[in-house]
Parts: structure tokens; C-alpha cells; sequence
């Protein structure tokens, strides 16, 4: 990063913690609603003293990547072929945006009933979060390629696997590029609800111990962890991918 | 080889909720080895012709031969040079130009040193590494005829491939694909509207009529090799094509 | 609240959270039988909002969206210490025991040796089964796995607990009635004892009444209104207790659509007693459990003027 | 929809009920917690009979579309405003991610404190759920728009203001619908999932009851309702614009 | 009014990590109505340059005046047709003729009447409603010149607007363009490689070397109007520039 870019950003979040101090000493709201930073700094700091929060990050990682994983490559295999076999479309693909606005409170009963008390239950919630945004910005992506790419490839003698791989794929890349971005939001975003509904172990379980304690300034930490490793994630491996794509396609 | 036949093809687009007659009903016999270009007014028909042969587009009725079999799909036995460029932007020039060969299965060191050739005499060796968003709009046009040429097709359809280059660069070429046709003794189908281009390159020029496109005329160019866009005994013919092409653009 | 109903334009409703739960049958039948609404009188307006999660229920009250509330003793301790004593007061008992400890057949549970390596299930964190589990295991020099023992302890909600159970997936479950009874019947589970077998006098406050400080402060007549309306239901239900379960049925079936068999309400309102007492020394006892198991936060806790015992004529209980 | 395309998919979807049939009959699982598709089709019939089910979806359509329209028009908003300006993308932009990895279930209690047990808290969960994919799409079909484009536009005297309007907007029409359609899916899940947690009345309302009371059939005639009518929406609304849209930019 | 100035203008591009030198301080002035048209080999930066004036390249050095003022931005005094047209595909030809007016406010009636009169000078009445997909390349670039001449613009700025025509519609056109530029006394500026095409229009030709780009050679011509391009007459001027053009292809 730039050091201007880096001053800026650091410049922003430091505007946000003021503007929270700031409503905080305005005593808006009492403390057991509106914890004030430094409680919350507290919290995080107990974590890191007693080491249950890098755990806890250390085992929700170990989810995501799985889940994630998953949910990349059948995605990535779903959208290109809901994009280049209308039939696929026409039902797989129907059916993957109405799985998708089922929120994964409701998987919990089947990923349980399947998978039981696992690992492997988080990992299937996680998953099926993530997988249709990837699926569905390969499809868009796909769809979107300018048909004279896939022309020449097919001219020079490119068979259906070739142009997948030679053509339909990097041609479509931006656009999957910010599908993995989002498939990571939401991959992120299901493990962390898996967990709390699982309560077994991971940032969501400690999420959950703060919400059932009632301890906001907990809870605020957690979010704010889940957060900061998004936040982390995108700029050092999304924004980098982004923009060495976006260059070489002169689009920068 | 390189035989190719059209029969009786038609092909109608819609606009305006209007079927719109494009090709009507064209005849063509192009033998292995010949050298054929397609003149025509500007959205005549001749784009439409070329991506047909190429297996593009589906003809409304009428079908294809290549040496005596219909054809349906494309193949890499029909290499075509887009109108307008087609590169494929996430590759390099290199890259661009060897596309085709990878597709093949060609290994890398072979591939490299058949682009290295072709890159040559575009004059783009300086860019074998370069974007297409780094380069000119003649670059581009330079790229997309040596990554057709490198494939060595046994019919090679080019459109109008010539459009963006300045006269130097374009009498350079005009006299390179003489030499490759005459090594190759590939069949060319070649669209251009400079019609001193098609005298130079041709065997036979064909005519197009204007929408709906059918053949008007047919000229032979019997004529000694390689020909220069400046031979002044290559006048008549241009002017005999132009007589024919005159009367189409006021339609 | 920041961007909604303010406490100013809400003093002439009283807003009572309670649980669709058998264990909450005391709003159920007071409202179904018009108690409330009675001792209450016209100048309050009743309204009425169900919950399923305690935690849930103390956030509203903090906010203020809620003025009275049927809650266990977990999330109120809670919440009273987070407001620093503030925002809460229990005014009432409304139900104890209720609560039992489910096996697996084949499970050996029944013995204190077999624990290891075992699941089990409790609803959610902190709440009063959970610390009551936990607890139990602790005092039988029993270490739950995250604490570096070797019993599985796991907090999953009531219908997931029963899909493992039908599973196998896991060997007991301390679980509030209906779950209790539903495991039994539907699912073969055994039912090692009901909670109240560990308390003194076999009693403790599963249910409270609560009320929100501010609301109470500005309408004490109100407040007693409603706990004298809820002293007669909990007449009214002991003394019409086939009525009081039929009402309750009808309940559901109005508000959720669907009801439970007459067998399970029949098993599970058997164990559970409708009372105004609110125990107050197990909630003492529960306060001292739950802080052992680290739930009452790093500075220890102060429990003074949780009870209020300023309305008069009622059951308080006594310390 | 033609025939043949209706024909494929009711024989896709008779195909799962079958299969679904078929592993019920091998009664891997018992009947309570794994229904037979009969048993669900009649807690249907008498959702439907008693109307109970119209009421819920229609408090829940309701909500979605007010929390939808919010999540769109700021999405949009955001999405250019990130595309366009660096400063924005580098701050705002990355905070917007991070915002996106929280759990719906997390923004619950910070949804009560400031709205109470409202239905404004129910949109608010549910329009920020949406927003992002909303945002994240927009920001991609912007970034990738051809140059040329805002060049050519630009150089006939198009301000920033006329060129979000003119260019911007329709050039990255079909990476904004495919925005619409994943931020309709996250807020129908938002909103199912809010009503879950707020019980509050609504389609996810129900499914709390289900699961409260313990009614698996119930559980999955509600999913399926929740899933039919993103499957109906996608269907009429969504591929009608998308067919639309790439027919008129040849790519159909 | 329409007197431009390019003042030493340096201009780099990056290739393979090395900088390329494009534009060599180029030195230019147009005065107002002037028709000025610039040849050179294709890649020598003569479509780097125009897009410099219309502000949509920043020079490494040197700056461009417009009437006296510096310019740094783009703005409808300078209205280009890109060499690729850059058309919307959103919107439908006429619709796309339109879209200058329409971001200037001029009245749909008014617009209309516009579009309608260069619609017909370019022979696309008849696909008004068509959308780009539908046209060929040369119905494109007609319609890309029909964008930029609605807009009458003090400045004109031409990368190779004729390129993809047939000689026929070409002609045609050539003449149109020496009516319009008479009729309204525009100062245009007008990049081609087809030397024919620079001699019929410009009332000044100029000659590009090759990278990086430097005027090379001026051409004054000086003969009446409307020219045609099979005059004789225009021959020497043909040839002289053809012969300052050779010379750089093979640098
Ligand atoms: N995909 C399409 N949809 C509708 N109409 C089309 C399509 N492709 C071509 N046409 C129409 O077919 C006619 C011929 O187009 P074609 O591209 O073959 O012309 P051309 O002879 O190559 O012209 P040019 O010299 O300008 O390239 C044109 O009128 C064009 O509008
Ligand atoms: N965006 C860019 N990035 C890097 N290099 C560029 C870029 N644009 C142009 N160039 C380089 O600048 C040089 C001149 O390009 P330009 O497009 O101006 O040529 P031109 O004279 O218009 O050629 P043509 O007749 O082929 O259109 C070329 O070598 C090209 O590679
Ligand atoms: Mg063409
Ligand atoms: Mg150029």
C-alpha cells in the first residue's frame, strides 16, 4: 500500500473512533447498551491475554478456507455452465437463487440431520452462503463475455474444455474475481453463524457467550475482529488480484 | 485440401421487426489453392459471407462444402482474421499470436519460434510482451493477421485485414502474402473495398451486389507475381471492378 | 431508543414480553382470560410481544421497547449486573422447576463413571439449564471439554438438541419442558431426574417477572396492578389446571398456527409448579453458580436491589 | 416462458420430489425429522386453507421491498461513488466488506437498540444485508466499464453528473441487474432471518414456529415457500430484464 | 473561435518497464477553419496526438491552446471520432447521433431534425432503430461520424473516420465533408493513411515520422474546391507525400 493510502485509511477508521467517542461521552445511551472504545479495547485485550480469541480466529480460518473452497469451485462449475447450457439454467440455475434466500438459520436443522455435530456441519452452512454469489457473478460474467472472443477461440479450433479454460474464465475474470470477494463476505459471514448456532468453538461461538451475556462491549469486539479480518483480507489479497487484472486489461 | 463450395446460401437479419435480406442466394466454387477477394459497398453483405464459410453463422438455407463435405461448425482448418480485431485483452501479444497453436497442442518452443517469425514481419517484435490496450488500432490489426497466419489453415478467410494500416506498411504486406500464398498454396478468401488491394492480391475479384448481397461480377486477374499496388497494368482491371462497384453505393 | 416509539409516547401501554413456553403460562392464561386486562383497568393499553431467547428480551428491555417481561433467572442476573442495577427489578416468581436431565437409553449416564467422552446438550450459554449442567458436572469433579476436562458440552438450540437426539448424535440433554417431555415420548429418552432434585426444598425460580426500572419508577400503580392481576392468575391456574392447559393449547394453536399434543402438555405442566414466589434464595444460589463458571465477568458481582419490595400485598418471598 | 423451457423445468423439479420421496421411503431417517413430500404438501394445503400463510408472506414481501429499495438506491450510490472516486473505494469501500462479513444475527441487538422491536428494525436487518452485493456489483460493472465509452462520452461534453446517468448507469446495466438479483435473494434471506429472530410475525416467523414447536414438515413447507417465491421472482422479474438487456447488446 | 496551438508536446508510454517515447515535441499551429489532415506509419502516434488535443491524454510536456486559452480537460469545443467508434451499445443509432445534443439539452424535436439530416447523409435512415450489434463495421464508423458531426464543434477531430468504407461510399463522403467544412469555416483536424483522402481534403497535410512522432514534412495544398480524388491534378501532391512516407516504414 502507498503510504498516502495508508494514512488515509488510517485516518478514516481514526475518524470513527472519535465520532464513537464521541457519542459515548455525549452519554446518549447508557453503557450496557453503548460500550465506549476503551471498554471494548479492554475486551480485546483480555482475549489476546488469555489467547482465546486467536483460537477462536485460528479455528473459524480453518472453516472458512474449507468452505470457501468449496464454494469456489462449484461455483465456478455451476456459473459456467448455468451460463453456457440454457437447460442449466433453466433448473439447476432457478433453483440455486431460491436455495439462496433461505438464511442458513434454516440449514442448521438439515446440516445437522446430515452432517451431525461436525466440523463438517459448519463447513456445509458456510458453503452454501458463499457458493451462489460465486456462481451467480461467473454466470453474469460469463454471460457478459464479448462474442467475439469466444468467435476467435472457436475459429482457431478451441473445443468446449479449451475455450472453459483459455477463453471463458480469464475473459470473465473481473467478474469472478468480485464473486470470490463476495463469496469471502458471505463465506465469512456463514461461518460465523454456523458457529453461533452450533456453539462450537470459533469467533462465533464467542460471539454468541457475549450476546447471551449480554455483554455488548463483547460483542462489539467480536464484530469487530470478524471486520478487521475482512477488511484485512480484501486489501492485501482481493485489491491486489483486482488491480493487476484491471491493469493489464487497461482498465486502470 | 482447400476446395470450397457455397450453394445457393441465404441469410436474413432482423431489424426494425423486419426481416432483412442479406445474402441471396450466393454460388460459389473456390478451388484448392485459389485466391479470391470479395469487394462490396460497406454493409452490403461481405462480413456476413466470410463468417459463414467460417461456420460463424448459420445460413437461412443453401450450405457449405469443404472438399465435397458439408460443413456446420467451425474448425481450424478455416482461419479467419476478424474485421475487427477480436484479441483476446488478458494476453500478451505473443501470447495472442500462439493462441491458436496452443490450442493444437503445439509445444512451447515451437510455438515461440513460428510467433517469433510472424511477429518479424509484422514489425511488432518490439511488442511481442506489450497489451492490446497498449497498442494502435494498426498493432492490433498487425496482430490479429499473424496470429491467423501462424496457423497455417488450409482456408484462410481475412476481412478487410489491411483497413488500418498506412500505405508503406500495407504495400510491405501486400507483397509478404503474396510470397506466403505462393509457398502455401493455401486457399484465400480475402473481403477489402481498396480495390487496387484486391487487384494485387487476387486470382479472381468478385463483386458483391449491395443488400442483398449476390455475386455481380467476377473478374480474373491473369497477371504475372508478386504485382505491385503501382503496376499501371493492373489500371484496367481496377477500373473494370470500379465500373461494376459504382452504381451499387446510390441503390 | 434512537429512532422509535421514545418512552414518552409509550406511558399509556405497559408492553409485556413473555415465551409461547409452558413455562410461561401465566401471561398466556391471565391475558386469554382477561385478568390483566381487568386489574389493569382503562387507562393502560396491553400490548404483547413473544420472544424465544432471554438475551433477547433483556436487549429490549435496555432499549426500552419493553416494560414488563417473563424471563429465567439467567438473563436477568445478567442484565442487572451489565446495567450496573439499574434497569431491572424481578417483582415476582411464575414458575419453578420445569426442567429435567434427558438420557439415551443405552447411554450410561446413570452412572457418574461413564461421563467421559460424553455429549451433552444445553440450550443456550448461561442460561439457567446450561449453568445448572454445568454446574452439576463441576460438583461432580466433572470438567467440560474447553475447560480441559472431557464431557462435550454443547449449546445448541431446543429443536436442533432433539435432532440429534433422534441422530444418536448425542448421549443427554438438560432441557426445559416441553423439550424434556418431548424427548421422552417421541424419542425414547430417559428422564435420570428433574432439576429440581438438586435444589434445597426441591425448588427453584425457573420463570421471573421482571420490570424495566424506568417504567416502574413512573408507573407504579400500573406495576401493581399488574402483579396483583398476576398473583390471581397464578390462583386461577392452580385451581383450574385442566382449563389452564386447554387455554394454553388454544394458545399456540392461535398464535403459532399449530399446537402440542395433549400428552406432552399434560407430562410437561406435571413438572413444572405455577407460583408468585420468586425463591429468592436459589436466585442467590444461581448468581454463586454461574459466577464459578465465570459468567458474572472478571470483577465480581453485586447482586443488592435486584428484588423489589415495594408493592405491597404480595408474595415476596422471603431471604 | 415457452413451453418446452416449462416442460423442462416441471420435469427438474418433479425429479427432485421424487428422489425426495425415494429417501424418505428408505426411511434412512425417521418421519419426525425427516418428512415425506405429503406431509409437507398438507401443512401447505392448511397454511394456505387458514390464510395464515398469505398474511405471512405478505408481511414479509412488504418488508423485503421497503429494505430492497433502500439496499438498491444505496448500493448504487456507493457502487459508483466507489468506482469513481479512489479516496471513497480506499475507505468506505473497504469498510463495506468488512460490514458484509457480520452476521445478520450480530446487527440484531444494535437493530433493537436503535429501532426497537419495530419493523424498521426488520428493514434495517434486512437492507443491510442486501446492500452490499447491491454495492459490490455495481463497483465491478463500473471499474470494468470499456474506456472508450466514458471517453467517447466525455469528449461530447458529458459532466459527471450526466455521465453517471447516460454511461456509467447503462454501460454496467448488466452487471447492476445481476447486482438486483443477488441483493433480492440476501434480502428475502434478511428479512426471513430478522423475522426469525425478532419473532416477530411474517414468513420467518413461521419457521421459528416450526422449529419451536418442533414441526420438521412445517419447517420445510415455510422453505419451500421462502424458496418458490425467489425461484417465482427470479423467474418473471429478473430473467426478464437480463433477456432484455443482452439481447439488446448481442449477447443473446 | 477555433485556433489551435500544441506547444512542444512530449508524450511517453510504458512497454515491457521501459518508457517509450511517442510524441517528440510536437509543435503545431491550426488557425481558425483550417483543414489540417496528418499521415504517418500506423503505431507512429498520430492517434496519441488528436487524443491529446481533445484532452483525453495529458502530455509528459509541452500544452495545447485553444484560441490563446490552455486547455486541460475535454469539452464539446472538441468533438473526435475515434478511430474505434466507441459507440454505445445501449442505445440505438439514432439514439447514439443524438447523445451530444441530448447532454447539451437540445430539444427531442430539434435533436430529431438533427439526427434525421445525418442519418441520411450517411445512409443509415433505415436502421435509425438498429442497435450496434446489428450494423456492419462500416455502418459503425458512419454512425460514429454522424455522432461527432451533429455536434458542430469548433474543433474537429478525425482518427481515420473513412477507414472501413468501400471507395465508393468513401468518395461520396469526401465530398459531403468539403461542404460541410465550407459551409461552416470549422477548423478540422483529420488523421488517415490514405494519402488520396489527405490531398482531397486538407488545405495542409502533415507528415508524421515514425516513433516517436514529429511533424516531419508539411504539404501546403493549395487548389480548388470540391476536389475529387481521381483529379490528376492532385497526383504530385500524392506523390510528395508518399515519398517523405516511405522512407519511415522501414525504420
Ligand atoms: N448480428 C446481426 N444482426 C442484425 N443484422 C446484422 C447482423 N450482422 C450483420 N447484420 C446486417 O447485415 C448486413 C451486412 O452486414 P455485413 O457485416 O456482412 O456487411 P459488410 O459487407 O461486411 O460491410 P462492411 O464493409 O461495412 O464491413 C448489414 O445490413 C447489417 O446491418
Ligand atoms: N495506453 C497506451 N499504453 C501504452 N502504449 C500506448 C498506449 N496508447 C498508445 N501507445 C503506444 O503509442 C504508440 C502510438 O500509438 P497511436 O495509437 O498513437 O498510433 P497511431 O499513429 O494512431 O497508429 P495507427 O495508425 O495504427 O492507429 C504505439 O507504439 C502504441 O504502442
Ligand atoms: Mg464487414
Ligand atoms: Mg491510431
Amino acid at each position: 500500500m502507498k503510504p498516502n493510502v495508508l494514512a488515509k485509511k488510517i485516518g478514516f477508521y481514526a475518524l470513527i473512533i472519535i465520532a464513537w467517542q464521541g457519542i459515548d461521552s455525549a452519554e446518549i445511551w447508557p453503557d450496557n447498551i453503548f460500550p465506549s472504545p476503551f471498554e471494548v479495547l479492554e475486551d480485546l485485550a483480555y482475549g489476546i491475554s488469555d489467547a482465546s480469541l486467536f483460537f477462536g480466529i485460528g479455528t473459524s480460518l480453518l472453516r472458512l478456507v474449507i468452505g470457501l473452497g468449496i464454494a469456489i469451485a462449484g461455483g465456478l462449475v455451476l456459473g459456467i455452465f448455468m451460463a453456457r447450457v440454457e437447460t442449466v439454467n433453466q433448473t439447476i440455475g432457478s433453483l440455486v437463487l431460491g436455495l439462496q434466500s433461505i438464511p442458513s438459520i434454516a440449514w442448521v436443522p438439515l446440516a445437522i440431520l446430515w452432517f451431525g455435530l461436525t466440523d463438517s456441519g459448519i463447513i456445509f452452512v458456510t458453503a452454501i452462503g458463499a457458493i451462489f454469489a460465486v456462481t451467480i457473478n461467473t454466470y453474469t460474467g460469463v454471460k457478459n463475455i464479448n462474442p467475439s472472443y469466444i468467435e476467435a477461440a472457436r475459429n482457431m479450433g478451441a473445443k468446449e474444455g479449451q475455450l472453459i479454460i483459455t477463453v471463458l474464465i480469464p475473459a470473465a475474470f473481473p467478474y469472478i474475481i468480485s464473486g470470490f470477494k463476495q463469496g469471502w463476505a458471505f463465506a465469512w459471514r456463514g461461518v460465523i453463524g454456523a458457529e453461533l448456532l452450533f456453539s462450537f468453538l470459533g469467533l462465533g461461538f464467542l460471539l454468541n457467550v457475549g450476546r447471551q451475556l449480554n455483554d455488548v462491549s463483547q460483542v462489539i469486539a467480536i464484530m469487530i475482529v470478524i471486520m478487521g479480518i475482512g477488511i484485512l483480507v480484501d486489501g492485501v489479497v482481493f485489491k491486489r488480484i483486482e488491480d493487476k487484472v484491471m491493469t493489464r486489461w487497461g482498465l486502470r | 485440401m482447400g476446395k470450397l463450395e457455397a450453394k445457393n446460401i441465404e441469410k436474413y437479419f432482423k431489424h426494425d421487426g423486419k426481416q432483412l435480406k442479406t445474402l441471396d442466394g450466393i454460388n460459389l466454387n473456390v478451388n484448392d489453392g485459389e485466391f479470391v477477394c470479395i469487394v462490396g459497398t460497406s454493409g452490403c453483405g461481405k462480413s456476413t459471407f466470410l463468417r459463414t464459410i467460417a461456420g460463424l453463422e448459420t445460413p437461412d438455407s443453401g450450405k457449405i462444402l469443404l472438399d465435397g463435405q458439408p460443413l456446420s461448425d467451425t474448425g481450424p482448418d478455416r482461419i479467419m482474421v476478424f474485421q475487427e480485431g477480436a484479441l483476446f485483452p488478458w494476453l500478451n501479444v505473443r501470447d495472442n499470436v500462439e493462441y491458436g497453436l496452443k490450442v493444437a497442442g503445439i509445444p512451447k518452443e515451437k510455438r515461440n519460434e513460428i510467433s517469433h517469425r510472424y511477429l518479424d514481419m509484422m514489425q511488432l517484435t518490439q511488442f511481442a510482451t506489450s497489451y492490446t490496450y497498449q497498442l494502435s488500432t494498426g498493432m492490433k490489426q498487425r496482430v490479429a493477421i499473424a496470429r491467423a497466419l501462424v496457423m497455417e489453415p488450409d482456408v484462410l478467410l481475412m476481412d478487410e485485414p489491411f483497413a488500418a494500416l498506412d500505405p508503406q506498411t500495407r504495400d510491405l504486406l501486400l507483397v509478404e502474402m503474396q510470397l506466403i500464398w505462393q509457398k502455401t498454396k493455401k486457399t484465400i478468401i480475402f473481403v477489402t473495398h481498396n480495390v487496387a488491394e484486391a487487384v494485387v492480391l487476387g486470382t479472381r475479384v468478385l463483386v458483391f451486389s449491395h443488400r442483398p448481397a449476390k455475386i455481380k461480377k467476377e473478374v480474373e486477374i491473369d497477371y504475372q507475381r508478386p504485382r505491385l499496388t503501382d503496376d499501371e497494368n493492373l489500371l484496367p482491371y481496377q477500373k473494370k471492378i470500379l465500373a461494376e462497384l459504382r452504381p451499387e453505393v446510390k441503390k | 431508543t434512537f429512532f422509535s416509539d421514545s418512552d414518552q409516547i409509550n406511558e399509556d401501554k405497559i408492553r409485556v414480553a413473555f415465551f409461547p413456553s409452558i413455562g410461561h403460562i401465566i401471561p398466556i392464561v391471565g391475558l386469554e382470560e382477561k385478568i390483566f386486562e381487568k386489574g389493569i383497568g382503562e387507562e393502560k393499553q396491553i400490548e404483547t410481544k413473544l420472544f424465544d431467547s432471554g438475551p433477547q428480551v433483556i436487549e429490549s428491555i435496555f432499549s426500552g421497547s419493553i416494560d414488563v417481561a417473563y424471563v429465567g433467572p439467567g438473563p436477568i442476573i445478567n442484565g442487572f449486573l451489565k446495567s450496573d442495577g439499574k434497569d431491572i427489578k424481578i417483582l415476582s416468581g411464575a414458575a419453578s422447576g420445569g426442567a429435567s436431565f434427558i438420557i439415551q437409553p443405552n447411554s450410561g449416564l446413570e452412572s457418574l463413571e461413564n461421563f467421559d467422552g460424553k455429549r451433552i446438550a444445553s440450550p443456550q450459554i448461561s442460561n439457567s439449564q446450561d449453568v445448572s449442567l454445568r454446574y452439576y458436572l463441576e460438583s461432580h469433579g466433572l470438567k467440560s471439554v474447553e475447560k480441559g476436562g472431557t464431557v462435550f458440552v454443547l449449546n445448541i438450540s431446543n429443536p436442533d438438541i432433539y435432532t440429534l437426539f433422534a441422530k444418536g448424535d448425542i448421549d443427554g440433554a438438560w432441557v426445559p419442558e416441553p423439550w424434556a417431555t418431548i424427548l421422552v415420548q417421541e424419542l425414547d429418552g430417559v428422564r435420570l431426574f428433574n432439576e429440581e432434585k438438586l435444589w434445597p426444598n426441591e425448588e427453584f425460580a425457573s420463570v421471573l417477572l421482571i420490570v424495566r426500572t424506568k417504567y416502574l419508577e413512573n408507573n407504579p400503580e400500573t406495576v401493581q396492578k399488574w402483579v396483583e392481576s398476576h398473583e390471581k392468575t397464578v390462583t386461577w391456574i392452580n385451581s383450574n389446571p385442566n382449563k389452564s392447559k386447554s387455554l394454553f393449547s388454544n394458545f399456540l394453536m392461535d398464535y403459532m398456527g399449530k399446537s402440542l399434543p395433549t400428552k406432552i402438555i399434560d407430562e410437561s405442566f406435571s413438572n413444572i409448579t405455577i407460583t408468585s414466589d420468586p425463591i429468592k434464595n436459589s436466585v442467590i444460589i444461581f448468581a454463586e453458580r454461574a459466577d464459578s463458571l465465570g459468567y458474572l465477568g472478571r470483577d465480581g458481582y453485586n447482586l443488592d436491589g435486584i428484588f423489589y419490595n415495594a408493592v405491597l400485598n404480595v408474595n415476596n418471598g422471603d431471604l
